[in-house]
């Protein structure tokens, strides 16, 4: 969800709209910010499972320390999506499609 | 209060330590093994995990490294413990003529002593590991070599000594050995001292302050070797790689050519990918005293050393660096056995790169020689 | 390839801008390197009014002072490499990345002015998706312009937690709860009870017991504690959200003085291993510096005048405004003791009282 | 034939000879093979190193259980192919059973879960005492569960609940109960539970738990927090590309 007007900040600058791909499927995000930004406005929160225990992670510290929301970009793994802005065309791949064998 | 009685006191509690308390205490000797910080502090927790059997020099360096490579296998179950072993088979990368010539002399003395190893064309050798350059000579490749996790080796060492009576003490520093009529018979420590049959100094670069003021002069000294660690990654790089030109430096240090920034701080191409998909890319070899610290030139030097061999790596992150102390000895050979002159006292130490490789066939010697 | 400056600055925050705007006054070559895509470090996520006297520039909003001290940086022809990021100090070698390329700076006088960062907390589901820092929210909302849950907790009363949960607000979030472990209120009443008249509760002596949900929060069981802090049979309430706001302190950013030999000191009020500096904020290795939040976490407006004090002070030992250096210091510092005064800022000036002193018995690494 | 219309679950029958006497149980670990049909296959008689099972030259014969040389020590569970063989150990005031499992996620070390009969349904609660993933197991971890005494021969699988973890390192998923575990073991600086528990490793260096760490081992030992001083400090303190630190190409 967009903050589009606020008492302090007034309206939202217009950005230029841009598209990224995120598992093959088309997003809307506004050029110049992170691509945590662009998935939290779209309502997605979950940005993959982890390795050990395939728990599902997000968002936390938002500043590129904690690694929580490591996402691969445009085939680079381990990609802070907190501090990467999104380019027209980026595709985003997270590791949430796949299912671990006898996932149970 | 602790018992304070033992057959054996081991000092150290790195990979070398451990082993040689579990070896002897699973032969029935009561171990009590001494470390003043904890386990895998010191030089086992700042190392990489090679075991790597063809680096060696054939005669009685690539013997005990085949007796421990049948050991390890042993290990797995044994220890009961996930030391994160891989046979994964190594590779040494030569870059040109004058290495290939030296490697193909070495293999070839290898091959009498039982121990195969291929040489490999680039071609074939960039099929099996892809980030290798074009422009390279090729490699060699052995299938006898692997990995393990130093850290995890020593805790499992550690856990399995304890399950067979070994009484493990971290946080006990040894301040001095106690000497009766010329023989070795105990230690000092600040919660008091301990007595027993043999002690086995097994505290690599700090064996020699341990032991001088016996008298003894061990030619050991503390050699640097600064690493670098990647990011997780998928599998990447699926042999233990070593390039030719350590080996150079190590036998034929003549060779180098001394202008060479990786050459001055003796780079040596040492890389591995661990179990959490993390790489660790080595190393310098310098000497600077007992300091740990990593420096602006070793880390450069190691990490375009890395590249010119490994380009593929040239955009993997480096998230950490660390440098650890190994034992060197001027002959390249560890130091076993009992100290001439002064009985009780059992040397395990001075293994620089090879301690992880040698580390069973050590604890194991030593626990043989105590029964 | 090595560039040669009088004053390096790690961190284009309040304390590193106000630092190089000093410096570079008095005629210093002046750098300040930040990690970020934009300079001015947390200021700009900062749409309060800021407290303090007319110098302080109280009554405006942290952005603005922001853009004021970026404004005034420009002028004097501050260099700001921004994406650039510090990555190791090796003696009086500042080994920066940038633009995909490592570069050595040879500095004579280093300003450590990197920040701190918020704390994280244990409890069983903290690590679900949509448990986040405030500090993320803050970015999110004011920043992006993205609000990232609609029913909030907020997890700590400092005035960190007060002044997110009121930003959120005001970007039509509804925060149901800010919950305190401590018996009262961290931050300053006024903000506390600008979200208590939009109908917030503020639960003292309660916790988050934990956070629960499938694949993302969906609600939380507060708990209760008692005076030892030790939850009170039958006190859980469950309340379901989507969002938990985590604003339980904020730790100094050391790792450059750890690793540059600085003799460190530990002050729980100031948050944890703090640099030893004297009064010019220098540290106990000749020609680093530090302003700001590595020194001991503070406001804004503290960290500033702690970056003006660095900024003189190294000027002046390679001969810049060396003349008027005591008066314009002794200027800062009754603006600092004025910021450090009343019940809020005792515990503060009190520490940094400390930190000095043990400074003064602490042996000077001088080369 | 015995076992060739094998539904999948041993009758009473079969479940009878493979069981061991309570008076065995109560001496301690012993292997059940729960192997009653006549395939060609004997892994398990080398598996041993006490020379406890006998299958013999026709590889068809059901292995043979000497239950007063068996040790209990499950090395055969992993070997035998059809995952066939439990080690139950009911001396003590709970049963303890070991198994083998090869799904993911695997479970960790005092995980609760609920424990599972020969046919799949809950049979009570179980708690984990052990993982191992040896490498030399191949894939088959062998998990030993802690089960009230009376489940000693029902439960032979678990199935993980929902986890409860609290996370300190959330880069390494190290829980807070492993590293209090671990500074109980002796490790009582940042850098021992670093080695211990790889809590701080992974790819944030530490940067979201150290703080978190220094304090539980500060409560754990008594230490002041002051005493517990960080890890060491090492670059990159951001991380950078590998080829971005070997500076400009080919200047070795």
């Amino acid at each position: 969800m967009r903050v589009t007007n606020h008492p302090v900040l007034g309206d939202a600058p217009p950005g230029r709209q841009v598209t990224i791909w995120l598992d093959g499927e088309p997003l809307a995000a506004v050029e110049g910010e992170p691509i945590a930004a662009a998935l939290l406005a779209s309502g997605r929160r979950v940005f993959r499972r982890t390795p050990r225990f395939h728990e599902p992670r997000g968002v936390f510290c938002g500043i590129g320390r904690c690694t929580d929301c490591i996402m691969t970009v445009d085939g680079v793994p381990n990609v802070r999506t907190c501090v990467t802005a999104v380019r027209d065309g980026m595709v985003i791949t997270s590791n949430l499609k796949e299912v671990p064998a006898g996932d149970q | 209060m602790n018992k304070q009685t033992f057959d054996i006191a081991v000092i150290g509690g790195g990979v070398i330590g451990t082993a040689v308390a579990y070896y002897a205490a699973k032969a029935g000797r009561s171990v009590v093994l001494l470390e003043k910080d904890h386990i895998a502090a010191g030089t086992s927790g700042a190392c990489d995990g090679f075991i790597i059997m063809q680096s060696k020099n054939p005669g009685p360096h690539l013997e005990l490294a085949m007796e421990s490579a049948a050991l390890y296998r042993d290990l797995v179950a044994e220890l009961d413990y996930d030391i994160e072993y891989q046979p994964k088979g190594g590779m040494i990368i030569i870059e040109n003529d004058t290495q290939a010539a030296l490697m193909q002399s070495h293999v070839a003395k290898q091959a009498a002593s039982g121990l195969k190893v291929d040489i490999l064309p680039i071609d074939e050798a960039r099929r099996r590991e892809l980030a290798l350059a074009p422009d390279l000579w090729g490699a060699t490749y052995c299938a006898a070599d692997a990995q393990v996790n130093p850290v995890r080796l020593a805790q499992g060492f550690s856990r399995a000594a304890r399950r067979h009576g070994a009484d493990l003490r971290p946080g006990t520093a040894v301040t001095g050995l106690i000497a009766d009529r010329g023989r070795v018979c105990g230690v000092t420590t600040a919660a008091g001292d301990i007595y027993c049959q043999y002690v086995v100094a097994a505290a690599g670069i700090w064996t020699p302050g341990l032991v001088r003021p016996l008298g003894l002069d061990l030619p050991i000294k503390p050699r640097r070797g600064q690493i670098l660690v990647t990011e997780p990654l998928p599998p990447t790089i699926r042999h233990v790689l070593l390039c030719a030109c350590y080996l150079v430096a190590k036998y034929r240090p003549q060779d180098l050519d001394p202008i060479e920034r990786h050459n001055r701080l003796g780079v040596g191409l040492a890389v591995e990918q661990t179990a959490d998909g993390g790489l660790l890319i080595g190393s310098t070899r310098e000497f600077a005293g007992f300091d740990r610290a990593t420096t602006l030139a070793g880390l450069e030097a190691v990490a375009a050393h890395a590249r010119r061999l490994l380009p593929a790596l040239a955009s993997v992150n480096i998230i950490r660096s660390f440098a650890g102390l190994r034992p060197y000895t001027p002959d390249g050979l560890p130091v076993i056995g009992p100290a001439a002159d002064i009985p009780g006292l059992i040397i395990a130490a001075g293994h620089e790169g090879d301690g992880i490789a040698l580390s069973p066939v050590t604890g194991r010697r030593i626990a043989d020689l105590l029964k | 390839m090595t560039n040669n400056y009088d004053i390096v600055i790690a961190g284009a925050g309040p304390a590193g801008l106000a630092a190089a705007v000093e410096a570079a006054r008095r005629g210093a070559r002046t750098l300040v390197v930040d990690e970020n895509t934009k300079p001015g470090g947390q200021l700009f996520k900062q749409i309060h009014k800021f407290f303090g006297s007319h110098e302080h520039k109280a009554g405006v909003r942290g952005f603005a002072i922001g853009e004021k001290l970026l404004a005034e940086a420009a002028e004097l022809g501050v260099e700001v490499w921004l994406n650039s990021v510090v990555w190791g100090l090796f003696a009086n070698k500042v080994a920066v990345v940038r633009g995909g390329e490592q570069i050595t700076l040879a500095a004579k006088k280093i300003i450590l002015a990197t920040g701190a960062s918020e704390n994280a907390v244990a409890f069983p589901g903290a690590a679900l998706p949509g448990v986040m820092g405030a500090g993320a929210i803050q970015t999110m909302i004011n920043v992006h312009r993205v609000l990232p849950g609609k029913r909030v907790v907020m997890l700590g009363s400092g005035n960190v937690g007060l002044i997110v949960a009121y930003q959120l607000l005001q970007a039509g979030a509804e925060v149901v709860a800010l919950v305190e472990a401590a018996s009262a209120i961290g931050g300053y009443g006024v903000h506390a009870a600008k979200i208590r008249r939009a109908g917030v509760p503020i639960l003292v002596g309660t916790t988050i017991a934990r956070a629960f949900g499938r694949g993302q929060v969906e609600g939380v069981v507060l708990a209760k504690l008692d005076e030892s802090f030790q939850p009170v049979p039958g006190g859980e309430t469950t309340l379901a959200i989507d969002t938990v706001g985590i604003a339980v302190g904020l730790t100094p950013l050391t790792e450059l003085a750890w690793m540059a030999g600085c003799q460190f000191v530990f002050s729980p009020r100031l948050g944890g291993h703090v640099p030893l500096h004297d009064a010019d904020m220098e540290t106990t290795l000749s020609g680093v510096y530090v302003a700001g939040d590595i020194t001991g976490v503070e406001e804004a407006s503290t960290a500033m005048e702690e970056g003006r004090l660095a900024g003189i002070a190294a000027a002046a030992a390679l001969g810049y405004g060396a003349a008027a250096a005591e008066a314009d210091k002794a200027a800062v510092r009754s603006r600092m003791d004025v910021l450090r005064s009343g019940p809020f800022g005792l515990g503060r000036r009190t520490a940094k009282a400390e930190i000095l002193a043990q400074r003064k018995e602490a042996a000077s690494c001088r080369e | 034939m015995p076992g060739v219309k094998y539904s999948g679950r041993l009758s009473d029958a079969e479940l009878a000879a493979v069981l061991p006497p309570a008076e065995r149980l109560a001496q301690g670990p012993v292997a059940v093979i729960e192997c009653v049909q006549s395939i060609p296959c004997n892994p398990c008689e080398k598996a041993c190193p006490f020379g406890a099972i006998t299958v013999g030259d026709d590889i068809t014969a059901l292995p043979a259980l000497d239950r007063a040389k068996c040790k209990g020590c499950g090395l055969c569970i992993s070997r035998c192919p059809g995952l066939a063989i439990f080690v139950v150990d009911a001396s003590g005031d709970e049963a303890t059973i070991m198994l083998p499992y090869e799904y993911l996620p695997l479970p960790a070390a005092g995980d609760v879960v609920d424990a599972l009969d020969r046919s799949g349904k809950p049979a009570g609660t179980a708690r984990v005492l052990k993982v191992n993933t040896a490498a030399g197991l191949e894939g088959t971890a062998v998990v030993t569960l802690a089960v009230p005494r009376k489940l000693a021969d029902i439960v032979r699988n678990f199935r993980p609940r929902g986890r409860d973890a609290i996370y300190i390192c959330r880069c390494n998923e190290v829980s807070e109960a492993e590293i209090r575990q671990a500074v109980r073991e002796g490790a009582r600086t940042v850098a021992a539970v670093k080695l211990a528990t790889r809590a701080g490793m992974g790819l944030c260096q530490g940067r979201t738990c150290r703080r978190l760490v220094s304090r539980i081992i500060a409560e754990e030992t008594g230490q002041h927090p002051a005493e517990v001083l960080p890890a060491t400090a090492r670059p990159p303190v951001r991380t950078l590309p590998l080829g971005t630190l070997a500076g400009g190409e080919d200047d070795e």
